[in-house]
């Protein structure tokens, strides 16, 4: 067990995948000789060699393109965006090649071995184009897996998982707790599993749902609720697509009821699939209607960040709303 | 190119501009029109051998193509797309290249699967998306694709394989392979954002990959003068830094000089190169199109007599390699064939109701497992509505 | 009135735009002489003249932002994408630049002049590429309008809107109607409003929600309904976003069901933001769990798309299993 | 360009690759680094009071990166980015142009507004995004914008505005105005889709539209030579058929020059020009970058050395237009004016909590209505966890 923060749980899971197969690459905009605007693949250039490592121009569309490429080829490419609010140009390579590569072409080609890392999410007073948390745009594509870790332990194991798969995983890294998130993480291997929602914590009267940067928040909500004598079961979902229907559902029909809390605007965020499908499996033991704890349904401001985001005081209130309804 | 190189341009006191007159194209041609190889003309690599299984690709590509139309407008096929008066475009750029080479195709280069020889019952069960299809019956008509042939399955999207062939490519090069990738796209598609992404990464990170650009002259019914402004796409190969040429796209020998070089080119640099083929699309864009409204019949009269398969059979002719009767009797032969292969395919089961959900991750999610679960209740409750699949569900 | 299929209503409301206002201009991959490729913009070319109506070169990327860059500069863009399915490669222009084009700037520029068109939706042996329904990807995205007829006349009254409207609207036009739905449409101007749902048929058991081409499905369904005796309130939503909560909560309130059909995937489709609204809004008056109706998780499939699309016996069975819950 | 037109190339029958090397790039340059002016040299349109323009343009803009990266070391400002050594290419380019003009900029051209006369408290008002900022606080610093001087509102994402800028262009054209639209990017931004698309449609389309490519040699770490194979970003305009011009970008007359002479050129023919500014980025990429990481002393010394206002300034000492003492004066004013207007910024209060909801649409739907009556309970709630907004709720 070592110290580590997310970046560095980060790094040495890269670093991991880059010695046990000499086919796995990482490459993006700065990821080369600098290690990526962040660091996250810092050292991985001197290590692993040039032909490995490597700065791409700046291009997302043809840094996805040449990873799509490169994984049917049967290469393990690990394509850096450097910012998730600048995944958009590679939107059709991805949406519209890397989902749907094995199946228009009945298994006989797949882009299986991708991995598309990418750094999310806002509380850095970086404005509407450094803070987005785009996951719902890829929860509605069938072909994808979509994976966001809470802290450096889960970083760690689930990355790896992520790029043993044989399906291509977009891996949103929370940026605001890059350096403010430190824990105990193994120095050797291993995995965790995608697809699996995990329970955090226990809890009786409510279950408060969330993903990546925003688990800290539930968890202080739910301290803050506790103090009130409200029990809080707190679960992480991990995956958003595909995500674990049986351990939510399970929870809420032994809660009764279930707040999501999400960063991204309300409006089809992932909350909405969740509710959706929570509201139908558990009908009959819903005791207050689903909360949904969200951005708000604007661009994502600067100054005005602290009033926008869905911070805990906010899922408190949705916590006592739900419970005294 | 190193930043200090390129700043030892000229110095000019006044205003010069550069522009589309800055750069000479010279145009590979080997075979003249009549059938004979221009004085001092370097030939391909090739002999009777190949040149015969040129040839009778060829003859394979206009029946096919033919009867597949006709297939259309019977109503037994829903769609199909010709490649007439471009088949030397594909069938010489592949007979440049050696089996291991991918090719990663745009749509239009069936000449290229013919030539490596995919199988007519292949051609038909993707045709008809029935449960053979190597693809099982996902795609439109034409998308084939075919792992044993290294052809990539075609993908819709125009220009998406640009950048995938880089990647390929590159992949090829770190395992140290004698292999290269080979990619086809029309001028058309050469103005997505894709080219241009695909185009410089090959050329940043040394890519061993051939760009084909068909210039056919129209994107559906866009003329190529209104598509862009350059000469060509040839000339944008400069801006990339990456080698280039234009050839003759209806002398399959020039075509198949071409590749030839770039592909030993790319093995040995390890570098991409671009090749213009110029070339003209002689029929309509696709069944769904009609291009009597777009443009004029003497044009395509002009075109109509630079025929590259008529100027390999006078070729081929002069050497005594072929003659009108083998032809006959080839086509009758294809022909035949190819009926039989349609009334074949057509017969086909549609694809098993399971194949909605495989393959869209390599194990079924438990969402779509109990997707699919549902449906087939579903069907068993209707299985008239459902004539495909109703009989077959266990 | 006229009798027009919903090319021609499409075609005639252009051409009412653009013969008002000389600033109007319709452009797009093939749109020019040819008309588009399905002749949506026929005839505009030879009337309105080549300036106006043109053919651009095949970049999405290109046609979007040249339109953005048109519609800020105060001319009234109306751009084509040949089918939905080829709009990913403008997704970060839509995205990113169209939707906060004011907003980032405070209002000193915008491109609300900016209509998008495009054909979407299956049913016509399109397979993967040639059939989506991709209406949710832009949900999600606070800025934009999007709008859906169902008809001639809809669309005729829907298009003026969205050009006239100082928002930017994506226009989807469901293709396998363009020549199957023919109507009475008035000759003149008429505008229908955006953000507005409306009550197409009136019911006391379920309401049945759609838009688009799912219309003539949930019709149907209903049809068969009645015959069991269920009263169906059917809605056509019209516009996806911002959508007409009022409307439906009204609906669910009275019927006390809700069942939503859509075209697309099921996951975090725009089915999911209303059934996760209308859980909390309607809480107490739902009778049973909301039902979606939707494409399976996958891509649009080819031979198998008669199984695979949300048609009017699995809209009949799903209305059944709410009444009988 | 016609097709038959290109096609007319030379014909040859041995394979004849182009590549970099077919293209020379000419580079204008018409003041020394002495301060003379090239014998033979046309100079651009300038007389005396042009010139202590954007001679006082530079001083400001130097006073102004250097007081502002020391705010943000203190803590008192989030984010900064200078334009350290390419100072010319935004204050010549904007010189060039006429206020009507249209300047869509990248982030790095806060020249441009000095020029335009962007007053300080906009510049300050924008960094500190307090309740006066014309952008309403909602973008990071350095992303300016301005409806009267005709300056597009910068946004992050790179290159989305090349092809608005070609259809803001052919707007303009449309109605007949005296009027280009300018746009600049960086050469690492020409890497990406959107390059291809605007330049290639502005071509098309004949859009008046000056494409000014700052080559300052790096992307934040990546130097040109990892972005590109070709000769600069020059090279690429002979693709688009588009008159193209290299310019030494620290010669602010040749810049001056190439920008006039497009202007002219775009207004007249209705089409675009590409404008290759060769210069260097001094400084970090912004505040939250180092690049002793990334590049060497010696090579940033070489290009300290090439210092674009050096030049100028000799020129104008030449032309006893500035000295010494003029200088230190006006820069002493700067200082103070900047660290008054900081001190001023940093004081008046951010956006009401309204400006949350507003210019999403032209009018707030009824769900961001909402959205924002909720929040202003909740606020009131809890007025301390929202000290910026919580006093000023009704
Ligand atoms: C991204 C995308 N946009 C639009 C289309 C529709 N489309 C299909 S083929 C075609 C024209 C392609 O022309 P070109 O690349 O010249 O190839 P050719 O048909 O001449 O072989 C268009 C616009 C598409 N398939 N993909
Ligand atoms: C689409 C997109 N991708 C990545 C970034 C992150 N980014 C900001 S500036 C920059 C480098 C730009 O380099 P260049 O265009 O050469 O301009 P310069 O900084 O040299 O002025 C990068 C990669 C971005 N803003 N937008
Ligand atoms: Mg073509
Ligand atoms: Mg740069």
């Amino acid at each position: 067990m070592a110290q580590m923060n997310l970046l560095q749980a980060i790094n040495n899971a890269l670093d991991i995948a880059m010695s046990e197969n000499d086919r796995t690459l990482c490459f993006g905009e700065d990821v080369g000789h600098f290690g990526g605007v962040f660091r996250a693949t810092s050292g991985l250039q001197e290590k692993h060699g040039k032909a490995r490592c490597f700065n791409t121009p700046l291009v997302e569309q043809g840094i996805i393109g040449f990873a799509n490429g490169l994984a049917a080829q049967g290469s393990v490419p690990i394509a850096e965006i450097q910012f998730a609010d600048y995944i958009f140009p590679a939107f059709d390579q991805i949406v519209n090649e890397t989902a749907k590569f094995r199946y228009r072409s009945g298994n006989q080609f797949n882009v299986g071995n991708l991995t598309i890392r990418t750094p999310y999410g806002g509380g850095i007073a970086g404005g509407l184009y450094h803070s987005q948390s785009p996951e719902a745009y890829f929860a509605h594509t069938p072909g994808l897996k979509v994976v966001v870790p809470r802290n450096p332990y889960q970083a760690k194991g689930l990355l790896l998982a992520a790029i043993r798969d044989k399906n291509p995983v977009i891996f949103f890294e929370p940026k605001r707790l890059y350096r403010a998130s430190v824990g105990e993480v193994p120095e050797e291997d291993y995995q965790l599993p995608l697809g699996k929602a995990e329970v955090v914590k226990e809890g009786k009267d409510i279950t408060l749902l969330a993903w990546g940067a925003q688990m800290e928040i539930i968890e202080k909500a739910a301290d803050l609720a506790e103090k009130s004598g409200i029990s809080c079961e707190v679960i992480d979902l991990r995956s958003i697509l595909p995500w674990d229907v049986d351990t939510v559902s399970a929870s809420v029909i032994k809660t009764g009821r279930l707040l999501i809390n999400q960063e991204a605007p309300l409006t089809n965020g992932f909350a909405s699939e969740i509710a959706a499908t929570i509201q139908d499996e558990c009908f009959l033991h819903l005791e207050s209607p689903i909360e949904r704890v969200c951005g708000m349904d604007t661009p994502y401001p600067l100054a005005l960040e602290k009033e926008y985001v869905a911070d805990h005081l906010k899922v408190f209130e949705a916590i006592k709303r739900s419970v005294n309804f | 190119m190193n930043r200090d190189e390129y700043k030892q341009g000229l110095d000019v006191h006044t205003p010069v501009f550069i522009d589309g007159h800055s750069v000479e194209i010279p145009v590979l041609k080997i075979l003249n029109h009549d059938g004979t190889v221009f004085p001092g003309a370097e030939l391909p690599e090739i002999n009777q051998e190949l040149a015969v299984k040129i040839y009778q690709s060829f003859v394979f590509h206009r029946v096919l193509d033919e009867r597949m139309v006709a297939s259309q407008r019977q109503g037994r096929l829903s769609f199909y797309l010709t490649a007439l008066g471009e088949e030397a475009t594909t069938i010489g750029g592949t007979a440049g290249l050696k089996p291991q080479d991918m090719i990663m195709a745009q749509y239009r280069e069936q000449g290229a699967l013919i030539f490596r020889g995919f199988s007519l019952e292949n051609f038909m069960n993707q045709m008809f998306s029935n449960e053979k299809d190597l693809g099982k019956g996902r795609q439109m008509p034409i998308h084939y694709g075919s792992n044993d042939l290294n052809y990539m399955t075609v993908s819709s999207p125009l220009a998406t394989q640009i950048p995938q062939a880089s990647g390929y490519a590159y992949g090829q090069k770190l395992q140290g392979l004698d292999a290269v990738t080979l990619c086809y796209f029309g001028e058309g598609a050469a103005s997505e954002g894709d080219f241009h992404a695909g185009l410089n990464m090959a050329a940043v990170h040394n890519a061993p990959v051939i760009f084909f650009c068909r210039n056919n002259g129209y994107a559906i019914s866009t003329p190529s003068d209104e598509q862009f402004r350059g000469n060509g796409i040839a000339s944008r190969g400069v801006g990339y830094g990456i080698k280039t040429i234009r050839v003759d796209g209806n002398d399959v020998l020039a075509v198949l000089k071409a590749t030839q070089v770039a592909r030993d080119y790319a093995v040995k640099e390890h570098k991409p190169v671009l090749i213009e083929g110029m070339t003209y699309r002689l029929g309509a864009h696709s069944t769904s199109d009609d291009p009597t409204g777009y443009r004029t019949r003497e044009e395509e009269d002009k075109w109509q007599k630079n025929d590259p398969v008529l100027r390999m059979k006078k070729w081929m002719e002069a050497n005594n390699w072929w003659d009108d009767s083998q032809e006959n009797e080839l086509k009758e032969q294809y022909k035949e064939k190819i009926l039989a292969a349609v009334k074949v395919a057509e017969k086909i089961d549609k694809p098993p109701v399971e194949d909605l959900i495989t393959d869209v991750y390599d194990i079924p999610t438990p969402q779509l497992t109990r997707q699919l679960n549902e449906l087939k209740e579903h069907i068993k409750k209707y299985p008239y509505a459902y004539p495909f699949t109703a009989g077959r569900i266990k």
